[in-house]
C-alpha cells in the first residue's frame, strides 16, 4: 500500500515495490526508481540514483509527519499523508478553519505587548500582539473583523513556535 | 603592561574569536555569561567562566559594575569589550581604568567625541575630512531647519544627535514634508535617547558603504589597513563584506586612506577603529561616522593583509608600538564575508531562533568560518541573531566569488531557517559578479534573490523517497526498544521491512 | 579542451579535495567508491557516485580497468589520480589516454622513468643535478658490491631498483655485513617486486628531507614554488610539514629551486611534481627522487604561495600555460601541516580504526583543515590512518607555531585514538621550536613526546564527577523511555535524583 | 551512598551530597566541590567549578560501565566500579586470569596468518596470528607456554575490537 507525500503544490504517491537492504525499488507516482539508500538516525539520508548522489536532511517539526527536508540545494516542508491524516482531512477540512480564529507564535520569543483585552471588538488587519526576538519587534495582526474571545498569554512572557496566543470569535 | 588574563565582556562569535587569540598569545581567557548562555560555546571555550545575570542584554552583558567586579574578582587585567554591548560605552570604559583595569579600546573621551554624531563631524571638518554637507550645530528652530535645507537641497536626512539603529531619523523629500520630519525625529529622539538635539544631513541616494580600518598606538602612530566595502546590506544591517572594494582606484584609496589616519589622528585615536565614508558613484566620498572598536567584518581586513588584528589590539593596550608602518602593509589577493544570520529571508528577514540539529562546516583550501553554534545548540531568543560569518580568500574577485560559492554550497544548518541560501543567491547575481552595486542592492535584485531555484523532479522525488523512508523507519522505531547510544550506530541498513504491511 | 566532467580515482580527504577545487571550476565531480565506502564523504560530496568494487584496494581503487570503465561509461573527460592509489602507475595513465580521457598527471613515459630509481638517478645527473653519491647502474656481482662501497665510503644503502615502501633495503654499516645485507636485499626485491636489481648508495646519517614544488605545462614552461620542510616523520611517514624550511637559506633555496626546476625540464615534465631533496646539515643536497603527482602536504605551499595547485593540474591537463614565471612567485608567511593519524602514538603508532563520535573543528583565523570523517562515521580497516591535515598560516614561523598548538587544542575527535596529542607534544618541543631537526627528530624526543602531561589533581576530579554523573545518567535512561529525537533534547537538566538511592 | 571510580592508578570514592537542578555538592575521596554541571545525551560535560570552565567527553567503551573521557588536554580511561563490580572482582580477582589465556584483538582488522593450529604446543612469546589493519601488520605472541586449546577465527576473517581470538591452556 501506498502513501502521499505533499510538497509545496505537489501531492505525489509513493510506493515500495522491492528491497534488498540499502537497495530498493520505489514508485513515486507513475515514475519507477532503483536507488542505493543510506540514512542515519539523525534522519541524514545519502542516495544514489542512476549514478547521482543526493544529499538529504530530514528534521522533524513540531507538527508529527511534517518535516523539513534540506538537500544542499534548497529546503522544502514535507507533510506525509498516511491514512490517519487523511482521515482527519477528509472530516475536518484540514486546520486552516482553526487558523484563522487564532494567532500563533511563528518563532521563539518574547510578549512585548498586547494592545487588546478580552472581550474587544477588531477589525481585520487591526495589531493584536508584539513579539519580540534577536533585537527585531513583529506585530501580529488580525486575520478577520471579531471579538477577542481568549488571551493565553502575558506581557513579558516567553514563548515557544507554535504556541497558540489569541482566539478571536 | 604585559597583559596575562583577559575578560571578554562579550559572547557568541566574537568572543571566541577574542578567546582563540588570547590562547595562541598565551593569555588566560574570561568568559561571562547570562543565565541563557550557560551552554553557550564562549563559555566552553574559555579557561574561567562567571554568571553574570538574567538572560536580557540590559541585565548581564549590559551590566558593567557586575563585569568589573568579576573582572576584579578573577583578576584580569584586562577587558575585551567585543563590538555592540558595551564596546562604545565611555562610561564603561571609564570606569574599567577607574578600577585598574585595562579597557582594551580607545579613551572614555574618543568615544564621548565620536559617539556625539554632531561632535564628530565638526572634529572631521576641523581636521579636514570632508563630511556629508549639513549642520554642524543642532537645529534651534524649525524656521532655521526650512533655511538650512534650503541651501543643502533636498533630499536631506534629519538624524538625531545622539542617535544611532536608525532611530531618530528621517528622510525628507519634499519641502512641505520639513516641519513633519523635524518634529517627528526630534520626539523620536527624545523618547529613545533623552536629548532631542537633531541635524541636518544632505542624503546621498544609493551610496556605497566604504569603510577604513585603522590602528593606532599610544605612541602617536597611526596606520590605515585599507577599505572594506560594506554595500550590501538588508534593514540598514550589513549582510556581505569584501575587500579590496570594486569601485576603489589606487589613488582614491590613497586619498581616503589619508584622510581616514588623519581622522584618526586628530582625535589621537589609540587601538583599532573604522572610519566610514558614504561614496557615490562619482567617487566624492564623505566621513559618515567613527566606529571606536573591532568591527564585526574585520577578519576580511586579516586575511588580505596578513594581520591578526585583535592582537594588535592587546598589544597596543599594553603600550607597545606599531610594529609596521603605513609602507609596509600591503593588500594581496581578495576577501569576501558572507554574515550567516538564524533568519527567514523568504519572510521579510524575520529572525529564527531555535535549536541546531546539524552543521556541515565549510572546509579547505582559502576558507575561514568564526562562528559559535554547535550542534544540539539552541540559540537564544536575546541577542543579535548572526551565527556565524564566512571568509574566503583567493587571488582575486573571480576566484573569490567562486570559492565562496562552493563554501556556502558546503554549508548546511539545519534545525533553523538561515539566510545561507539567500547569500549563495546574492553571489550569482549579475551586479554581484561584476562588482556594480550599492547600498541599494538588496532592494534593486529582490525579485532575482527570492526566486526559489527549486531542483528538477527527479531530485524532488528523491526527497520523496526519503521521507517515505524516515516516515516508515520511524514507524519502526517507536514499536521496537531504542538504542541507548544512538552514535554508536548512526547508519545502517533497514529492518523495517515488516513495516511495509502496515502502511 | 576545456574539462567539463573529472572522475576522481581516489577516496578520503584528497578526493574531497579535488572536488571542492572541481566545484569552484565549474567542473562535475564523480566519485568512485568501494563497498566500505558507500557512506564516506567524498561520495556523498561528489555530483555522481559509482560502485567499483570490494573494500580492499586491490578489488576497487587499484581496479584501473573497471574504473575507465566506469569514466567512460559516465561521460568523464578526465580523470584525477590524488596520490597514493594509481597516481603514479604508468600503466594506467597510458590506459586512460589510450581510451580518449586525459590523466590528470605526467605522460606514462615520465611516470615509468622516474619509477625506476636508477633511471631517476641517471637522468639527473645528466641534467647535472646532484645525486646521493652510489652506483647508476645495478649491481652486478657481489665482488662489484664490495668494490663500489669502498670507494663510495660506509655507511651505504643498498637499495632495490623497483623499490618502494621501505622493501629491499638494507642499511650497511660494516663491511662483514656488505654481503648478507645484498643478498637479503636481492631476495627481498624479487619477492616483492619480481626483480631482484638493486643499487648502492651512500647513507646520510640524520639529514633533512627537504622536497621543491614544481609546476610544468604542456609548452615547456616550468617553475617551481619554493620548499617544503619534510623531516618529522615517524615509520618514515611525515607527520608535519612546514614551509619556509627553518634551515633554508635564499642562496641555498635559490640554487636548490633551480636544480629542481632542471630536474622537471629533464624530463619534460607537465603537472604537477615534487622533487625530493636529502639535504645534510653543512647544505649539501641530494636529488632523492620525484615524486610525479600531487603530495599530501601540497596546502602549505598553497597558503604561502596563494595557488590553487589542483586547479593548475587541471589547467595544465586542459594544455593552458602557466599563468605566472618564476619571477612572479613568492613565500609571503609561514604554513604548517600537521597530519592527523587514526592511531595510537603511545603504542608505536598502532592504527586505530573506528567509529567516531564527536568531532570539533578547530576554526578562524589562519586555519585550515582537509579532512573526511564526521560525527558517526566508521574508518575502514582497509585503508591509510590518515584522517585529517590541519594547516595553519602566520606571518612568522613563531606566530604559526602558536596558532597551531591553539589549533589543536581545539581540535577533538574523539571515539578513536589520534595523533592530535602528539602533534601537540611535537609544537612544545624545544628542537621544534628553534627549528634545529633533522628526520632524527622524533627518535631523539621519544621521551619528552611520549610523556603524559597530566592535569593536575582537581581536573581529574571532574572527570571522576562526570563519569559518576553519566553513570546515573545511564541507568536512569535504562529504566525510563528514551526520546525518539535525542537531538531535540541534548542539553538538560537532571531528572535522576531517585536514582541516588539505588547506588 | 558512594561508588568507586577508577582512572589510571587512582580509585576514588564519589558521593552527591546535594543537587538542585544544574548545581551538585559532590565530595571526591575526601574533597567537597561545588560544580555547576550541564551534559548531554551524547555524554559532552560542561563544568564550571570555583570560575574554572571544564569540557569533558565521556565514550563508552566495548565494556559496560568503562568509558574514555577527554578532555581538552588528555585522554582518560575511566572505570565505574559500583556494587555489581566490587561483587565480580572479590569473587573472581576481575579477568587478569582469564586474559592470560586468550589473545583478543585491540582493534578492529583482518587476519593476515595464523601459524598454529589447535593442539599445538607454544612457547611464551611465540606469535600466535598476524593482524592487519590500515595497510600496517601486527604480530600477537602468546602471553604464556602452552597448547593452543582453540582457535576462534580464520585467515582472511574481518574482526572487531576485542574479538576473542585464539584460547591458550
Amino acid at each position: 500500500m501506498s502513501i502521499e507525500i505533499k510538497i509545496g503544490d505537489r501531492i505525489a504517491n509513493i510506493e515500495i515495490i522491492r528491497q534488498f537492504e540499502n537497495l530498493l525499488e520505489i514508485k513515486v507516482d507513475e515514475k519507477v526508481y532503483q536507488v542505493d539508500l543510506m540514512h542515519n538516525d539523525e534522519g541524514i539520508f545519502s542516495i544514489l540514483e542512476n549514478g547521482r548522489s543526493y544529499n538529504i536532511e530530514l528534521v522533524p517539526k513540531d507538527k508529527p509527519k511534517n518535516y523539513t527536508a534540506y538537500t544542499f540545494y534548497n529546503t522544502y516542508d514535507v507533510e506525509i499523508i498516511d491514512a490517519e491524516a487523511r482521515y482527519k482531512r477528509n472530516r475536518g477540512g484540514g486546520n486552516l478553519h482553526t487558523a484563522e480564529n487564532t494567532i500563533s507564535s511563528p518563532m521563539p520569543g518574547k510578549v512585548v505587548k498586547i494592545p487588546v483585552n478580552e472581550g474587544d471588538i477588531v477589525a481585520k488587519g487591526d495589531t493584536l500582539i508584539t513579539i519580540s526576538a534577536m533585537k527585531m519587534e513583529s506585530e501580529y495582526k488580525s486575520p478577520k473583523d471579531g471579538i477577542i474571545s481568549k488571551i493565553l498569554v502575558s506581557e513579558g512572557e516567553t514563548i515557544d513556535t507554535n504556541q497558540l496566543l489569541i482566539e478571536i470569535e | 603592561m604585559k597583559i596575562k588574563k583577559i575578560l571578554i565582556a562579550n559572547r557568541g562569535e566574537i568572543a571566541i574569536r577574542i578567546m582563540r587569540t588570547c590562547r595562541e598569545m598565551g593569555i588566560c581567557s574570561v568568559a561571562v555569561f547570562s543565565e541563557a548562555d550557560r551552554t553557550a560555546m564562549h563559555v566552553r571555550y574559555a579557561e574561567e567562566a562567571y554568571y553574570i545575570g538574567k538572560s536580557p542584554s540590559s541585565e548581564s552583558y549590559l551590566n558593567g559594575d557586575k563585569i568589573i567586579e568579576v573582572a576584579l574578582r578573577c583578576g584580569a587585567d584586562a577587558i575585551h569589550p567585543g563590538y555592540g554591548f558595551l564596546s562604545e560605552n565611555a562610561s564603561f570604559a571609564k570606569k574599567c581604568t577607574d578600577s585598574g583595569i585595562i579597557f582594551i579600546g580607545p579613551s572614555p573621551e574618543v568615544i564621548i567625541r565620536m559617539g556625539d554624531k554632531i561632535e564628530a563631524r565638526k572634529t572631521m571638518i576641523a581636521a579636514g575630512v570632508p563630511v556629508v554637507p549639513g549642520t554642524t550645530e543642532h537645529i534651534k528652530s524649525e524656521k532655521e531647519a526650512i533655511e538650512v535645507i534650503r541651501s543643502i537641497g533636498l533630499p536631506v536626512m534629519v538624524k538625531a544627535a545622539a542617535g544611532g539603529g536608525g532611530k531618530g531619523m528621517r528622510l525628507v523629500h519634499r519641502e512641505e514634508d520639513i516641519i513633519p520630519s523635524v518634529r517627528a525625529a526630534r520626539s523620536e529622539a527624545l523618547a529613545s535617547f533623552g536629548d532631542d538635539a537633531v541635524y541636518i544631513e544632505k542624503y546621498i541616494t544609493s551610496p556605497h558603504h566604504i569603510e577604513f580600518q585603522i590602528l593606532g598606538d599610544q605612541h602617536g602612530n597611526t596606520v590605515h589597513l585599507f577599505e572594506r566595502e560594506c554595500s550590501v546590506q538588508r534593514r540598514h544591517q550589513k549582510m556581505i563584506e569584501e575587500t579590496p572594494s570594486p569601485l576603489m582606484t589606487p589613488e582614491l584609496r590613497a586619498t581616503m586612506g589619508k584622510y581616514a589616519v588623519e581622522a584618526a589622528k586628530a582625535v589621537a585615536y589609540s587601538g583599532a577603529g573604522t572610519i566610514e565614508f558614504l561614496v557615490d558613484d562619482n567617487h566624492n566620498f564623505y566621513f559618515l561616522e567613527m566606529n571606536t572598536r573591532l568591527q564585526v567584518e574585520h577578519p576580511i581586513t586579516e586575511r588580505v593583509t596578513g594581520i591578526d588584528l585583535v592582537k594588535q589590539q592587546i598589544k597596543i593596550a599594553e603600550g607597545e608600538k606599531l610594529p609596521f608602518k603605513q609602507e609596509d602593509l600591503k593588500q594581496s589577493g581578495h576577501a569576501i564575508e558572507c554574515r550567516v544570520y538564524a533568519e527567514d529571508p523568504d519572510n521579510n528577514f524575520m529572525p529564527n531562533p531555535g535549536k541546531i540539529f546539524n552543521i556541515t562546516q565549510p572546509l579547505g583550501l582559502g576558507v575561514r568560518t568564526d562562528g559559535y553554534v554547535y550542534e544540539g545548540y539552541e540559540i537564544p531568543i536575546y541577542y543579535d541573531s548572526m551565527i556565524a560569518k564566512l571568509i574566503v580568500w583567493a587571488e582575486n574577485r573571480d576566484e573569490a566569488i567562486a570559492r565562496m560559492r562552493r563554501a556556502l554550497y558546503e554549508y548546511k544548518i539545519t534545525g533553523v531557517k538561515t539566510s545561507i541560501k539567500f547569500l549563495e543567491k546574492i553571489m550569482e547575481t549579475e551586479d554581484f559578479k561584476t562588482g556594480i552595486y550599492d547600498t541599494n542592492f538588496i532592494e534593486k535584485n529582490k525579485d532575482f534573490l527570492t526566486e526559489k531555484s527549486l531542483c528538477d523532479g527527479e531530485c524532488l522525488d528523491m526527497v520523496m523517497i526519503a521521507a517515505y523512508v524516515e516516515y516508515l523507519d520511524q514507524l519502526n522505531r517507536a514499536q521496537t526498544s531504542k538504542q541507548l547510544y544512538p552514535a554508536q550506530n548512526r547508519w545502517k541498513k533497514y529492518t523495517y521491512q515488516k513495516n511495509f504491511e502496515r502502511l
